[in-house]
């Protein structure tokens, strides 16, 4: 619903928006309904939440900033943006903490009435920056939006507290008539979310069309601005997070084997979102398991797939570190599962709600004994969905745990989805073994898979366990010549994958002078910084790992035809140490561990420093 | 006993359930007895061989799974009550057993423990209670008393030990039960009964450990002294002990007594009667902590057994109830939510 | 209380454990008053602020050691109870108190609580239940009532809670009281009780989280229902509440039940007598489970206190003995056994 | 005490025997006696203790062997010996499993009467070996050992069943006229063992005395050997085994350091005897607490570190997994601590009590986020004592956790220790923080170690966690930079240690053709192959590594100097895979994971294989 308006309409291509305030502002909601409703007209879009690890610092803190940060656009759209276009500060600190990052003559939209001798001091500022000429370099907009809130209030018979609670409608109200979005896909979020409650469900609503006719009426704006539609391919689209995806991604791939779906978890962020939307899904036979703690988490999801369920279970660093002893278990018995990382700040508790890429080693290393796992990662929200029905097919295809890594930056950023018609997805085909004839339960199929027995088979009756098993019989045995086989036998069933998934595809030149090597949720931040570069004429190729092991089998041939690899990670160059013992070859490592993704421009930075001079050519 | 009861057409015997494996305890030790005593049960306990699992930790005790000609899982050191969860929860039908030691179900795996009774899952959980660790060889364990000298306490334990009933009646256990290696035929009858139980049924066995802690529950097992040790309890009976049924259990308050029944001051009429289905915990606490006090007995037999909901029950109900409310759910309406809109 | 009691010589102030850190909690917290009274408890506990450890898991409770001026560890998950065993038993010197949640001791931290309780180890474990993730924004907790909706379990959680209570005392727990964030009085006269006891003090503190599970207690501190829903212990004292002390507490076999103090026909003669101290745990046991009957009211105060051996104390008895005993231990006769031999 | 006797004396230089027989016969107690004496007679030896996973595995069952290896010598002894030149057999299954290993021509001692129908039935004998002439490339000497133990103690009032447990002492006794050793040293033993039961002690050592003077008196040995005592350096020498020389090493770290030692930890094999020896060490002030699990154990060492102990957590590869969240707590709190974990044969439960190196990735890797901690490896049973003061040195000095790895190996395995005295251990200065002036928790000092305080220092209190700390004051901080910085400085401050330990020592030549570079268990068996290649002329050098991260600062050079690296693992090339990463150079990876330690022959013809037709010139 664009209103008709006598006010100039400016088309931009792209738009960075970030809204910030207290934890206690709502500015996550905000930001997310922002992302759907732009979604749903049609711009390509990337998200970045950031919030504290506190639940309500308290208001007005420094500490206790919230963000959400939203890059819209008329063509394809990698990252949440670099440097916002927008900032919209509730308070002072959200003023403080956000305005470095702002771009160069920006638009701030303020909240005036947070702006008091108060939150100024808690903020640090000697002087209200709204009222001296601090931030002439940028167009500053306040508005008295707490009050403007009140008034449009004053008779819903609502308490001064959720009154003020409304406030982030009105911002949201506001913002949307300044880049000209539809308000029903908020309107009627807030009526089914609100139903409980009509009448806060009212005062949202009202909140939220009064900041936006006050857009449309207020001098404040002189100019309103458009973004149109992405040329998407073809399709139904749907907005969707890295977590949201994952979750699907296991209930398609339990719909497509026909196995029934097992979560056994213990809540941890950033991971727990999985949990709650699985959790959800109990009428597609479902079942999520809340655990008395993560080892209990993995541990009941072993046992279910040993009954027959395609069994899952998801955590963040510090709950991987506990489900190590038991991921041994299902590496000895050989029994299907995906394990799930989110990696979060580490080591330890370390920064719970920020982005890091530093479990790699982890899931590739760190076990005890010879304990071969497959390790897959995930590159954007939308290929969580993809990534999961593939750690799926693994891990039952192959009689194995698999890890499927994903980051906090990727769980809760969101992006537009093609949702994919159900004949894309593949098939999951499961053969349980039936007959009595010829049964061992550590006999090999020509993919070096062990049987699956459905318990409840007449005849099948055996015991597995976590002791060394004999070939074939599965007895236990202390055989020296046995175990060391087993141990192999392990190993090279795990190193068979390579040969059953797709090969690595370099994007642009196939050889030259550099290539750029990424896995996990640095996708973006590399895809943009390349794509400018080229733009700009550079030579450079692009190469993103979604298999972390085995690799890829022309992964070494790949690299071999690059003068230079520029291998950029949130972590102390963990993939770089994997490739250099795997290839014997010295890549350029960039790294930085601050708990935020890349920005393209250090990429490119990077990128243009490595070139030197030449541009590749 | 399975959810959905699932008898077997023909009637097993012992040997149904007696594996092609060695067994590999001491000669001499109690869990002869207690593999035995299930092998014989099970063909009465009316469940399909392939619909029974056996799932244990790690320790001596922890090795039945391989000895039972049933499904089974060996796993890890403390974790087997909770392996066994996930596979109920996944799959109600089955009749799910844990084996399991007093280091492997006290120590390490205390946690999955008291919420295993406390979620109500619907596992029979036998622990086989020798007071010591045997597979490594003789460590003091939770249970074992203060005092102990082991290899790891050269100079006797410090700690009190667990009693493992107060224990799971304090995590609210619907089924708590003790009973001995050394008794075949009450041990029989606890696991017919375990296996009747819609719910977590602990069943405590004391197990002798002939290498590392001979001789622990002795005076409960041998001749001489097992009468006048052992009080036997029976649902709706007085509670009577002692050689000649001459002793008799009365409460002095909330404690309690041994009453004479010979020199007539005291009849049977004067003496506890058993209510193992007080839906109140506390006749059954009070008994569990009978042995606090030296000189009384030790009390086998059922100690409580009350229904509710089990775990695994409550998620199939909510899944029937969400489907039939929201009817089942395909892929299409899955992928597609309401907030969709189309490219082209 | 330490064991070597280590008095201050200056009369220290609330702002004295005062630390220079924010307080990062939501406003509302129930949080907030439990560390208000603590500071304002602690002059008056006789502990050199300098000997005092603050030591807890993750969880927004688990962040109190920041805000108390004393030695502080803001530990992981669930391994609070297992870092303050260690540091006591290097340093019985010290007085070593665990803050934590209902997630972080009863469902991640259950076995290392047990295992502290069984042990008797001198530690005063200060539980906020508030029935839910906090920290992770609103899951339901191993406290929560069946039924619970949250934000992962959207139809509702199908598990039994815990009785936090009933599990301290069924692991042995010397030192067992509830009190409630809303009741300043109450929570500092607790907070000094679980100080003097030596041995495991588990007090339980039923706490508000007004993001995500507002209200949870709030029969129990409102003004208009709080006297008719709670029962206050006092040591001694006939068991009475109800706005006008009209109602008492007595027993019915094994079942608490309410009389009615007005209508004349009971009187408070005929109401249960509260005795902390009885060696046995039945009576707390009983007052426990008291509301596991609708209706009854919710018992706050001490229900158990006992004294024996703490198992730091243990350690150090046996040490001394065993250094009278073989004479303290050089580098020399370690290393110089009695069968080395010479080469020369 | 050598009798005197007709029999010829033969000198050897050295000898291989192994004792062999049910889990219940006492093989175990043979052994350690064994060597015990030998020892003391002077010979430099090395043992093989190898037994089944089972307690008491049922009699005459080929699983139920267990059995004791020891290879005693004149002059040096690196290994338990390859070949035995004899193998006591007490019963048809012991003698089935090891007569493989023999040496051609060797010596077979076999107890006739446990050659029965059952048991050569349960071996899987048809006819009795000792019978048929199977047997005759052997020396056998058949000896109803039962019976004679038997006639032995006919009036000793025991029951059967503890007359027949005393046979072992039998064989003992036997065997020590055999090998010209005296019996004081077990009369001894006997005494103070059995003190409680004066029957059985007398009963013992009649029984050992039979054995004896029927070796004496009997005509089956017409020969008796002896073997000189070794040249070993002067000094006062004891035998020690490895987990027992880590505990003394610990208590002399405590007593060096002024610290006092605690333990936590949970029974584990081969790692529990570390517990039971500390746990007899309390008036040394040692404190072992033996936690409900392993994460109480580390958990409990943590609290006792942040009270000043030096504090230390036993385990092996499973309860290692269930550490893995807690060391990254010690890393974030910058606490001193020592994990000790002796390796076992894995995945899972794997092989309980077999060896295996299979923990280094896990060691050096296994941790979620950038989690840096130094690690260390023993090499002999007596080196145990010198790297675990080395392990505390550096955890003190750096303030953080070191990993000490050992294995099952050198752990039950012993030999001949020169006892060190105390003026040639290392002081161990501990600098508790007192000053209330500029204090901070998270201060570097010049090791860019943080300060230690002593709880209980007024005026000092402060919080730590594992929350990312803010450098200098260890406030909690969620600062992007921040965190990067500190990332780098944990990783820095480990790295650093490199500065503060020896160079890596080549043995031999310097440069060349080819060098052997090994770890932890398997230095006794390649000194060996290399000794014995040097001697034929074969130009070959080794090097040990005991420091594996930070690797030693020369490691880099030393390895370039050769012109091939042959690296001999008990795993699947783990060491071989840091190497590469670390140095971009391909040594040659030579595994066995079979759950026994090489034979240095094994070794011998790789290096030969690896040296072709030239010998390394
Ligand atoms: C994670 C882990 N920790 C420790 C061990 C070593 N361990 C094996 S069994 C056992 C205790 C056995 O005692 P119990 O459970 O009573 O069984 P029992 O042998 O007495 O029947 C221990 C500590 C292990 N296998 N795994
Ligand atoms: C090993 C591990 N698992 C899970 C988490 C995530 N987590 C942090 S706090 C918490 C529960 C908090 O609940 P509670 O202990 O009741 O504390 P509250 O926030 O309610 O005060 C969880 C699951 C974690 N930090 N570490
Ligand atoms: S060690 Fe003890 S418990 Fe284990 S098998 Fe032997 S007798 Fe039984
Ligand atoms: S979330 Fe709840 S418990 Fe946590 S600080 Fe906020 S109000 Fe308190
Ligand atoms: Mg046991
Ligand atoms: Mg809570």
């Amino acid at each position: 619903m664009a209103l008709e308006t006598e006010k100039e309409v400016l088309g931009l291509s792209e738009v960075t928006i970030r809204f910030a305030g207290d934890s206690g502002d709502g500015m996550q909601l905000t930001g997310s309904q922002f992302s759907d409703t732009t979604a749903l007209v049609g711009n390509d879009l990337g998200t970045l939440p950031d919030y504290p690890a506190e639940i309500r610092a308290p208001a007005g803190t420094l500490y206790g900033v919230s963000g959400f940060q939203l890059h819209f656009s008329s063509s394809d759209v990698h990252t949440p943006g670099d440097t916002p276009d927008v900032l919209v500060a509730m308070n002072p600190a959200a003023l403080k903490i956000n305005l470095k990052d702002l771009k160069e003559g920006g638009m701030i939209i303020a909240n005036s009435d947070s702006f008091d001798a108060k939150n100024l001091k808690m903020a640090g500022y000697e002087k209200n920056p709204l009222e001296d000429d601090s931030l002439s370099r940028y167009k500053l907009v306040s508005i008295p939006i707490t009050s403007l809130t009140g008034n449009a209030l004053q008779d819903s018979g609502l308490s001064m507290k959720e009154i003020t609670r409304c406030k982030n409608f009105f911002t949201l109200g506001l913002t949307y008539w300044l880049f000209n979005r539809p308000l029903e896909p908020t309107l009627n979020w807030i009526e089914t979310k609100f139903s409980k409650n009509q009448a806060i469900a009212d005062a949202n609503a009202k909140v939220l069309k009064a900041g936006y006719y006050f857009g449309e009426n207020t001098e404040l704006f002189t100019t309103r601005y458009t973004v149109e539609p992405a040329r998407l391919p073809k399709g139904i689209y749907r907005n969707v997070s890295g977590n949201e995806a994952i979750a699907l991604g296991f209930v398609a791939a339990s719909q497509r084997s026909g196995l029934p779906l097992f979560l056994g978890s213990y809540p941890i962020t950033p991971a727990s979102d999985i949990l709650h939307y699985l959790s959800g899904y109990k009428n597609y036979g479902v079942k999520t398991f809340q655990a008395e703690d993560e080892i209990a988490g993995i541990a009941s999801a072993i046992g279910a797939s040993y009954g027959g369920s395609l069994a899952i279970t998801t955590t963040s660093g510090p709950g991987m570190a506990l489900k190590t002893e038991a991921m041994g278990l299902a590496v000895m018995t050989e029994l299907p599962l995906v394990i799930i990382n989110i990696q979060r700040g580490g080591p330890s508790t370390g920064l719970p709600t920020k982005t890091e890429q530093a479990d790699l080693f982890q899931a590739v290393y760190g076990r005890n004994g010879e304990s071969p796992i497959p390790v897959l990662a995930t590159s954007t929200p939308s290929d969580c969905f993809y990534m999961s029905l593939e750690a799926a097919r693994i891990a039952i295809k192959y009689m194995t745990p698999v890890i499927l890594l994903s980051d906090g930056y990727i769980a809760n950023g969101s992006e537009p989805w093609r949702i994919p018609h159900v004949d894309e997805l593949p098939e999951i085909d499961v053969h349980f073994w039936e007959k009595k004839e010829g049964f061992a339960p550590y006999l090999r199929d020509e993919n070096l898979a062990r049987p699956w027995v459905k318990i409840g088979t007449p005849g099948l009756e055996h015991r597995i366990g976590g002791l060394e098993k004999a070939h074939i019989t599965g007895n236990v045995s202390y055989d020296p010549d046995n175990h060391d086989f087993m141990v192999r036998m392990r190993a090279a069933k795990v190193k068979k994958i390579e040969d059953d998934i797709p090969g690595l595809e370099v994007q642009h030149e196939q050889e030259g002078e550099l290539l750029v090597l990424g896995w996990g949720g640095t996708y973006g931040a590399i895809t943009e910084a390349v794509l400018k570069l080229r733009a700009q004429g550079k030579k450079v190729s692009q190469a993103h790992l979604k298999y972390l092991f085995p690799f890829q089998k022309n992964l070494g041939e790949a690299l071999k035809r690059f003068k230079k690899i520029l291998i950029p990670e949130i972590n102390l160059g963990q993939l770089s140490t994997i490739i250099r013992s795997e290839f014997l070859i010295a890549p350029i490592s960039y790294t930085k561990v601050k708990g935020l993704p890349f920005k393209s421009s250090e990429i490119q930075n990077k990128i243009l420093e490595v070139l030197g001079g030449g541009n590749g050519k | 006993m399975a959810n959905n009861i699932d008898t077997p057409e023909v009637k097993y015997t012992a040997k149904d359930f007696t594996s092609d494996q060695d067994v590999r305890w001491c000669p001499g030790c109690g869990d002869y007895s207690i593999l035995a005593q299930v092998q014989r049960t099970f063909p009465d306990i009316g469940v399909k061989k392939e619909k029974i699992v056996f799932v244990s930790g790690i320790g001596c005790s922890s090795r039945f799974p391989y000895y039972m000609n049933t499904y089974g899982f060996h796993g890890i050191h403390g974790r087997a009550a909770a392996i066994a969860t996930g596979l109920k929860i996944a799959r109600p039908d089955l009749s799910v057993w844990v084996a399991t030691g007093d280091g492997d179900l006290m120590s390490i795996g205390g946690n999955h423990f008291i919420h295993t009774c406390r979620k109500n899952v619907d596992l029979k959980i036998l622990l086989f209670n020798n007071r010591i660790y045997g597979l490594t060889k003789g460590q003091y364990s939770p249970t074992s008393e203060k005092g102990k000298i082991t290899k790891s306490t050269p100079f006797g334990s410090v700690d009190y030990p667990f009693n493992p009933l107060s224990l799971a009646l304090g995590a609210e256990a619907s089924f708590v039960a003790r009973t001995l290696d050394r008794d075949p035929k009450h041990l029989q009858e606890m696991i017919k009964r375990a296996a009747q139980h819609r719910g977590t049924a602990f069943l405590e066995i004391y197990q002798n450990c002939n290498i590392f802690n001979d001789g622990a529950f002795s005076i409960l097992t041998e001749k001489e002294t097992k009468a006048d040790n052992v009080l036997v309890l029976e649902q709706g009976k007085p509670m009577v002990f002692g050689k000649e049924n001459d002793k008799g259990i009365k409460l002095d308050g909330f404690t309690p007594v041994i009453i004479d029944l010979k020199e007539g001051k005291n009849s049977v009429n004067d003496c506890l009667v058993h209510d193992e289905k007080d839906p109140d915990p506390i006749r059954a606490f009070i008994l569990a902590h009978m042995t606090d006090r030296e000189g009384m007995p030790t009390p086998i037999g059922v100690l409580r057994q009350v229904s509710k909901e089990t775990y695994d029950a409550g998620v199939e109900r909510q899944i029937k109830y969400v489907t039939e409310k929201k009817g089942e759910g395909t892929l299409d309406k899955l992928l597609f939510n309401d907030s969709t809109w189309e490219a082209n």
